[in-house]
């Protein structure tokens, strides 16, 4: 059998009002006086000259992580596009000049308006070139074609990254992870 | 005939079958690398094994033909344990590659890993480099890193256009597919071994990097290209043609398919016509749609009526038999003189190309001799062009020669419907864009008598027509009554009207028509036009579905 | 309150044997889910003594759904929808109608679960409401009503629930096209907007 | 004294005078700060900052500012009126809401001597009933010219408590008029000077306690704000009778209700902490007047504080729980209370 | 309870009169919503009313439907779980558990012990942070602006605890089939507690607020009363029918993940009215209290996802290094988890009662058929029965404590 909840027995004291309603002043009195004077308990953040940090794995705007020679690190495999449930990443790939390389985005495009920051991306990609650890949320703009997130724009993202580029960002590994396109060499 | 039992299925199948056709037969699926059917049996790649009682070590199924009583298990722990080595074997050298992999998807390595393996990696050196990106000729680049040595590409090159160009050279893990020195993989058939390729190692330097398979949009359809007629599959997305890789038809083109088809049909990937013109207030030329374009052709043919002008109907041979079919009758109710339009002959060779560049000449001459009796060619058309007010022409490839141009262009009225401008085209009072043959439904019929249906496998643009239903537009202006097969402008009806009127069609329904195709009559007979390419009884096309369109296989667990 | 130990799948199933039994035309218990696949004459007959007998005591529809098997490959329907090998009908999981009602029942007092299954064919698309037994199966109707088109018969207010009065076809239905568009609710004219007394 | 030129030139001057110290400045001082307190105190009370973001460059002064931005922004704001709604009544009712609760103000007190209010009639409190409960017919007036469902009902709320409440104020204050014998409201505060057995001041507050809670009570219920806002109730008439008002019309409104806040803060003063009166202190020097004064608008800001507290302490009545409260409940009380004051005072005559 | 009964009965009494009142006057039709106040999570009510009694209510929802059903028959099994978290929105996470655990019931996969307890954790975070909002918003529309700053701040404390795990405070998409997008991360335990510890004082001031508040508790007993055969009938479960005194909870009958392993109460009302709902939503965020606090301590150690990479992607460091690893990433990416076909349905106890998923597979990488069976669904198809003969005003708290969600009501 549950537990039963108490329900309030009303006698004349609380049918009275007075005497709840004296309590609640109390309270809400000393509740204002606390925070006009003693510790304060307000928690109000005065954004934008605050602002909340968020933590380690908040999924803000999208970056492109880069190699270390500066080149974008996405070789334009589309797995974040297949992983996307909204659909909102364009890449157009093309071949790249080093044969290391092979292939590269020439184009990257995020419609953030359609972006649902369900990380899925970052998960499904192979590369570790795509992340969502800028730590940034997506600002409001005037137009829709500003939403549209680009190349350059994901890859200037690049140095708010809080890991170490071209390795596991992740707690479980990030010894030894040399990758970009894994480990042939 | 030999009895066996595979996995406790009992089967009695034809002597010298192999164990993998028997196992097809009773539905169990035996992997392989090295094996196509295509092509002779190798058995190098081991991941066939397959255990045989009584035998002391496992044999592969691809080669071992079957002996009476044979009890064969293909799933005991010690094939499992054979299939899980292979794989590690062939992935020790295999390259981190996927994400730049084109074959990603589509991947026989990448299937066959994740359904009989899954197992994580030991390995603990370093793998062995290899060239990458290397162009082995104009078309195909090796990645030498991803091949397996499964040599189909070699054996392609031997048997198939005996143009030996590859080769395997070096030993081991440094066995790699090379061309030899001064050697170009550079023969008319040399994408095949992209597609044959069960890996990423050979890829096609113009599809390369340009779609993940996984977005392609696969539709059947049939190459235009020349008189054979390929059955291909059109890979589009986003309606683009992004690459056309050869369909199994045995009695057309076993496997295979040659790279001029490929490129015939990359044409559909420009942007065909979508708009034409008509003649403005002052003459002077006004851009319109086909429905502009065919009312004032409209007004043309019911003054003509009324003037009882000459009217020239010039055909191209490689429209669609329906196309040919409706616009015979509409010349055979107008009574015009109707013209068939050839394309310049080709270079063919005895592998699958034709030297007769129209794709459905077969088609055409049997359906306008039975409708249109006062068929000529492009010379007669030359030297009659003058007795007519009014000529039209329907050219989808805008292949009219010169000469037809100038004759028609002599023409008082002209109205050309065509897919792309051209000399022809550019002489016309009118020009109405047509919908080329992929992007409608419609059934050609190749040199070999053989009819096959083109799926449709992209959607025309709503400002072009379709010739049938042009012809079937005009009609009531031009004769005053609809065409026989009224307004049912359908394929699939107008198919019936061709298969009553004319002969060599006769047994012939739309509906059966899809996948394989059928043959014509030759002389009441019904026989296969040609004989099998690879002689062998139905057997499914080598190629991997992608797996969201795959039934449901349950993987083994790692 | 529960109260006494759930019964098996197993024996769920035939409690429903013998209820109906003429009326069940198959069932599973795959993943632990009690299932039985009735015909529709008997639904209500069955539900009635699902809740009533004391044994089985499902006092409570939990859910009302439907489920459109039109796309599904052939030859696996038997996966959802097993059909029992003696029927005299020689019916076969393939020859199955297309939809099916769906009832998700659990019993509070034992704790157990069973699923009811209707098999109901694409152009005779009803089956009798279940309002009568559970008050659940109004909205629970309606909605599958709604989104896959099937009638239950006897329903006392079977309107549209989700989507509004004008919307045409039934969305959940495979048929059903993703891209298109649909009427848009009729607005009042000014002069409808404005029929109430003004008070200029 | 004879009414010649200068007397009533004196009588006009005095009177505009008074009133701009008096109402404009002080009343509709507080009225304007309070639009910006009270968001400032209830965003304390509840772990917030408030409003803090209107400036003068570098100084935002703590959101003060916002008393001058809205003003600035409802000016500027379309005033909308519904197509359906009755314009005159529609625009007329937001001033006869507002008018009456500033006329009250020219009877209260703000000072000792007559000079310190702005007519020194001896209907006093009488004047102020007669005159303020006009004001409910400008909301109602609002409600029904709106044309809205919402606002009726708001209305149709409006004027049922605001009668209903009239009643037991009226009766609550009849006690205090007893103990002071008078309505001149100058007479009780100078009645209020006296004390108690020596110790207490004879406050209103001490003299009749059980009045001083049914006065706030039904006074806030008469303000129609929480916990009595059953008008407007948000949550279940969207926002009543005022739903339909925009811009310069709603600030009217919202401003009457702040006006009948300081009303009631000063009326509450008056009657039960003693008006301007100091305990212990008396004399007529200027700086004893200046206290005086100060200390009645110390009160009135208390009895402010107290309606502010309990707006934010507080959830709202049902409709009909409100009239419960007013009819069985505060009336009775104010009876029995009318009744035992009476009692007592006649046992005081006696002895 | 004598008294309770009482005042009941003198409301109802009022009820009465003024209905007798008003009895021969014109019946008032009027939208309340779906841009009402009240109607929160939109939804329209149309009332006819008897002066300020409701004489009849017809109930249009769907203001919110997106389509959740069709959606998820167009993407991979994993491509659903977003779509989850816009379920019931305020305990996103109990939906993602849900989804999840009836995928992996089709699949036949069974998932580690920590992935468990993390999976029961996570539940009852939501659980507290759907209470409070439940309880905050009752506060609000009742007037109570201060408690209901209070409710939403306590919530606010729990949103950042579920970013630190998830990456988001609502949008979470944290369950992944056979497992959970991350383990838990360091010291998160003690953040936990503190913001609980900080939660109940937020609480316990809402609490002197409101429950011994007469005009409080008037507004709430007896309005909006729900009998247990009505609760039953109608299919009413979680808070609302516990509130009538039904035992029933799944967490403790139907124990799923490892409830069985928990000590808690399964907490009941006297006669299911919004006071007795109330009380409950209170008295089960103790119990969440209780519960995590134990979670915490009892948090076995281990893998979170199971080790199969045909249900999990593999670990990055394997997928970046490893041709295996990639593959098997590649695989499961495209073609999604290939659950054999068949059907399943899984409930879980939600914020509002039961979440059931039923899902139908039709053997590959997408599912056939997902269904939610949405508490809030049934609960607003027995509003009718709570609001009729009431006043106008009782509408509102009823509303409130049936907690309706519109994402997860309208789909």
């Amino acid at each position: 059998m549950g537990k039963l909840v108490n329900r309030v027995e009303p006698d004349l004291v609380l049918q009275s009002y007075v005497v709840e309603v004296a309590k609640g002043v109390t309270l809400v009195t000393k509740q204002f006086l606390r925070n006009l004077f003693g510790r304060k308990d307000i928690v109000t953040v005065q954004y934008p000259e605050d602002r909340r940090a968020y933590t380690p794995r908040f999924r803000g705007k999208h970056l492109l992580t880069k190699r270390d020679n500066g080149d974008v690190r996405c070789v334009a495999c589309m797995l974040c596009a297949t992983a996307c449930p909204a659909n909102c990443i364009t890449i157009v790939a093309a071949e790249h000049k080093d044969a290391d390389v092979e292939k590269f985005p020439t184009t990257f495009e995020i419609d953030l308006l359609k972006c649902i920051y369900c990380g899925f991306c970052e998960e499904a990609c192979p590369c570790d070139a795509i992340r969502m650890d800028s730590g940034v949320h997506t600002l409001p703009t005037f137009t829709r074609r500003d939403q549209k997130a680009g190349k350059i724009n994901l890859l200037e993202l690049a140095k708010l990254s809080t890991a170490a580029q071209g390795g596991e960002h992740r707690a479980e590994s990030h010894a030894g992870a040399q990758h970009g396109r894994g480990g042939h060499h | 005939m030999p009895k066996v039992t595979i996995d406790g299925h009992e089967i009695e199948v034809a002597p010298k079958t192999t164990i993998l056709r028997a196992a097809k037969q009773v539905g169990v699926e035996i992997p392989v690398f090295c094996y196509h059917p295509g092509l002779s049996i190798a058995a190098n790649c081991r991941m066939c094994l397959v255990e045989i009682e009584k035998w002391p070590k496992p044999q592969p199924a691809c080669y071992t033909e079957v002996g009476d009583g044979m009890v064969i298990h293909t799933a005991t722990a010690k094939v499992r344990a054979t299939q899980e080595a292979v794989l590690e074997f062939i992935l020790l050298n295999h390259p981190v590659d996927c994400p730049v992999c084109d074959q990603a998807g589509e991947c026989v390595l990448q299937e066959h890993y994740v359904t009989y393996s899954a197992k994580a990696s030991r390995l603990s050196h370093t793998k062995t480099g290899k060239p990458k990106a290397k162009p082995l000729g104009p078309t195909v680049v090796l990645d030498a890193e991803r091949c397996i040595v499964c040599t189909r590409c070699v054996r392609f090159c031997d048997e198939v256009t005996k143009t030996s160009e590859l080769t395997v050279e070096d030993r081991g893990e440094h066995a790699e597919i090379t061309t030899p020195a001064g050697v170009e993989l550079d023969n008319p058939y040399s994408l095949n071994v992209v597609d044959i390729c069960p890996v990423g190692a050979l890829t096609s330097r113009q599809f390369r990097f340009q779609r993940r398979v996984w977005f392609l949009d696969m539709k059947p359809s049939v190459c235009t290209g020349c008189a054979r007629g390929c059955a291909v599959r059109v890979d589009s997305h986003a309606n683009r043609v992004e690459r056309v890789v050869p369909r199994y038809n045995p009695d057309v083109n076993g496997y295979w398919m040659c790279d001029a088809g490929r490129q015939s049909l990359d044409g559909l990937r420009e942007e065909g016509l979508t708009s034409g013109w008509t003649p403005g207030p002052n003459g002077e030329a006004r851009q319109s749609n086909a429905q502009d374009g065919l009312r004032v052709v409209a007004g043309w043919l019911q003054q003509a009526r009324a003037d009882d002008t000459k009217v020239a109907v010039a055909l191209s041979a490689s429209l669609g038999n329906e196309d040919l079919y409706a616009w015979g009758r509409l010349a055979k109710e107008m009574a015009a003189d109707v013209y068939l339009l050839r394309k310049p002959a080709g270079q063919g060779d005895a592998v699958l190309r034709r030297a007769d560049q129209d794709c459905n000449l077969t088609g055409a001459q049997a359906i306008l001799g039975a409708v249109a009796p006062n068929l000529g060619d492009a010379e007669q058309l030359a030297a009659r062009s003058g007795d007519y007010g009014i000529a039209i022409a329907v050219d989808p490839d805008g292949a009219a020669s010169a000469q037809v141009a100038e004759a028609l262009a002599a023409t008082d009225r002209l109205a050309v419907f065509t897919c792309v401008r051209g000399p022809l085209g550019d002489g016309a009072q009118v020009l109405v864009p047509l919908t080329p043959l992929h992007q409608r439904e419609a059934t050609i019929t190749n040199a070999d008598g053989w009819v096959q249906r083109l799926g449709q496998p992209l959607k025309p643009a709503v400002t072009t027509v379709a010739p049938h239903v042009a012809a079937a537009a005009l009609a009531p202006s031009a004769v005053e009554v609809l065409l026989d097969f009224g307004e049912k402008t359908r394929p699939a009806e107008i198919f019936g009207r061709v298969a009553a009127a004319v002969p060599a069609f006769k047994h012939l329904t739309y509906g059966e028509l899809s996948d394989l195709g059928r043959g014509l009559t030759h002389g009441g007979d019904l026989a296969p036009a040609r004989p099998r390419v690879d002689g062998t009884p139905q057997w499914e096309p080598d190629t991997v579905t992608p797996a969201h369109q795959r039934p449901f296989q349950l993987r083994r667990g790692a | 309150m529960t109260t006494a130990a759930p019964l098996t799948a197993d024996a769920l199933i035939a409690a429903c044997r013998t209820a109906v039994g003429d009326h069940v035309i198959g069932a599973h218990a795959q993943r632990g889910d009690a299932t039985v696949l009735v015909q529709r004459d008997g639904l209500v007959q069955l539900a009635s003594k699902l809740r009533d007998d004391p044994a089985l005591s499902f006092e409570m529809l939990v859910d009302v759904t439907a489920a459109d098997y039109g796309d599904y490959p052939p030859g696996l329907r038997g996966a959802c929808s097993p059909v029992d090998a003696n029927r005299a009908d020689g019916l076969s999981s393939d020859g199955l109608p297309q939809f099916e009602a769906v009832y998700h029942l659990v019993s509070l007092r034992h704790g157990h679960r069973l699923r009811v299954k209707v098999p109901i064919a694409a152009d005779d698309l009803w089956v009798p409401t279940l309002c009568g037994v559970y008050g659940a199966a109004n909205w629970g109707e309606r909605e599958t009503w709604d989104m896959y088109g099937v009638r239950f018969e006897g329903h006392p207010d079977l309107r549209r629930i989700l989507l509004y009065d004008e919307f045409e076809g039934h969305p959940l239905r495979k048929d059903y096209p993703l891209r298109g568009y649909q009427p848009l609710t009729a607005l009042p004219t000014l002069a409808e907007y404005t029929d109430h007394e003004t008070h200029r | 004294m004879p009414l010649t030129g200068n007397v009533i030139l004196d009588l006009v001057l005095w009177t505009v005078i008074k009133f701009a110290a008096f109402v404009l400045v002080f009343v509709m001082g507080t009225a304007t700060v309070l639009t910006w307190l009270e968001r400032k105190y209830s965003a304390v009370i509840q772990n917030r900052i408030g409003p803090n973001r209107a400036n003068l460059g570098a100084w935002r002064l703590g959101g003060l500012l916002h008393m001058l931005a809205d003003p600035i922004k409802m000016l500027t704001k379309e005033d909308f009126a519904p197509d359906t709604a009755n314009p005159w009544m529609f625009r007329l009712a937001p001033l006869v809401a507002f008018v009456p609760a500033m006329v009250v103000f020219s009877v209260i007190p703000f000072g000792p001597g007559e000079h310190m209010m702005i007519a020194n009639t001896e209907l006093g409190i009488l004047f102020i009933f007669a005159i303020a409960s006009l004001n409910v017919y400008g909301s109602v007036m609002g409600a029904w010219a709106s044309n809205n469902k919402w606002s009726l009902m708001g209305g149709l709320r409006i004027s049922a408590q605001m009668v209903s409440y009239e009643v037991a104020i009226g009766l609550t204050l009849c006690g205090v008029f007893m103990i002071y014998g008078s309505t001149d409201l100058q007479d009780i505060v100078v009645a209020q000077g006296a004390t108690l057995g020596g110790v207490l001041p004879a406050w209103g507050l001490f003299t009749q306690p059980v009045a001083a809670v049914l006065y706030l009570t039904c006074a806030i219920a008469e303000n129609k704000r929480a916990p009595f806002d059953v008008a407007e109730a948000e949550a279940e008439l969207a926002a009543g009778y005022w739903t339909e008002y925009s811009a310069m019309g709603f600030a009217v409104l919202a401003l009457a209700e702040f006006v009948e806040i300081v009303l009631i803060g000063c009326v509450g003063a008056t009657l039960f902490l003693g008006g301007w009166q100091i305990p212990g202190v008396h004399g007529d020097t200027p700086v004893i007047m200046a206290a005086q004064v100060a200390a009645f608008l110390l009160k009135t800001l208390f009895v402010i504080w107290l309606q502010l507290t309990i707006r934010w302490t507080l959830p709202r009545f049902r409709y009909d729980q409100v009239m419960r409260l007013g009819w069985r409940i505060l009336l009775p009380a104010a009876l029995v209370n009318l009744v035992v004051t009476g009692v007592a005072l006649t046992w005081i005559d006696r002895n | 309870m004598g008294a309770n009964a009482a005042f009941g009965q003198a409301g109802a009494a009022t009820a009465a009169m003024m209905a007798g009142a008003l009895r021969d006057g014109d019946r008032m039709i009027i939208n309340m919503g779906p841009s009402h106040p009240a109607t929160h999570g939109t939804v329209k009510f149309v009332l006819t009313l008897d002066g300020e009694t409701v004489e009849d209510i017809d109930i249009h929802i769907g203001y919110l439907h997106r389509g959740f059903e069709k959606m998820s028959e167009q993407g991979t099994w994993q491509q659903v779980l977003p779509y989850t978290d816009r379920l019931n929105y305020v305990s996103p996470l109990c939906n993602n558990v849900g989804y999840v655990m009836a995928v992996e019931k089709l699949m036949g996969v069974q998932i580690t012990p920590r992935c468990s307890y993390i999976r029961m954790l996570v539940c009852e975070i939501s659980r507290v942070t759907d209470h409070l909002t439940a309880l905050a918003a009752g506060a609000l529309e009742l007037g109570g602006f201060t408690p209901f700053l209070y409710g939403v701040e306590a919530r606010e404390t729990l949103y950042p605890i579920v970013e630190e795990l998830c990456g988001a405070r609502l949008t979470t998409s944290y369950t992944r089939i056979g497992g959970l997008r991350d383990d838990l991360p360091e010291g998160y335990p003690e953040h936990v507690l503190a913001a609980l510890d900080k939660v109940l004082s937020l609480l316990d001031k809402m609490d002197r607020l409101l429950t011994k508040n007469r005009i409080f508790y008037d507004r709430m007993i007896g309005t909006g009363q729900l009998s247990q055969q009505d609760a039953i009938a109608h299919g009413v479960t979680g808070t609302m029918l516990r509130s009538t005194g039904v035992d029933w909870d799944l967490r403790k009958h139907q124990p799923y993940l490892h409830y069985q392993e928990l000590d808690f109460d399964v907490i009941l009302g006297h006669q299911g009215d919004n006071y007795d709902r109330y009380l409950c939503r209170f008295e089960e965020i103790h119990q969440c209290n209780k519960m995590i606090r134990q979670i915490l301590r009892q948090m076995p150690g281990g893998p979170v996802n199971v080790a199969d990479w045909h249900v999990v992607l593999p670990p990055k460091a394997a997928v970046y290094n490893s041709i295996e690893g990639m593959i098997a990433h590649f695989k499961l990416t495209i073609d999604g988890h290939q659950v054999p076909p068949g059907e399943a349905y899984q409930a879980v106890e939600g914020g509002n009662g039961e979440v059931g998923f039923y899902v139908v597979s039709q053997g590959n990488g997408r599912p056939y058929k997902v269904h939610v069976r949405a508490p809030c669904f049934y609960a607003m198809g027995v509003l009718k029965q709570l609001v009729v003969g009431g006043m106008l005003a009782d509408i509102v708290p009823t509303f409130d404590t049936l907690n309706m969600i519109g994402g997860e009501v309208d789909r």
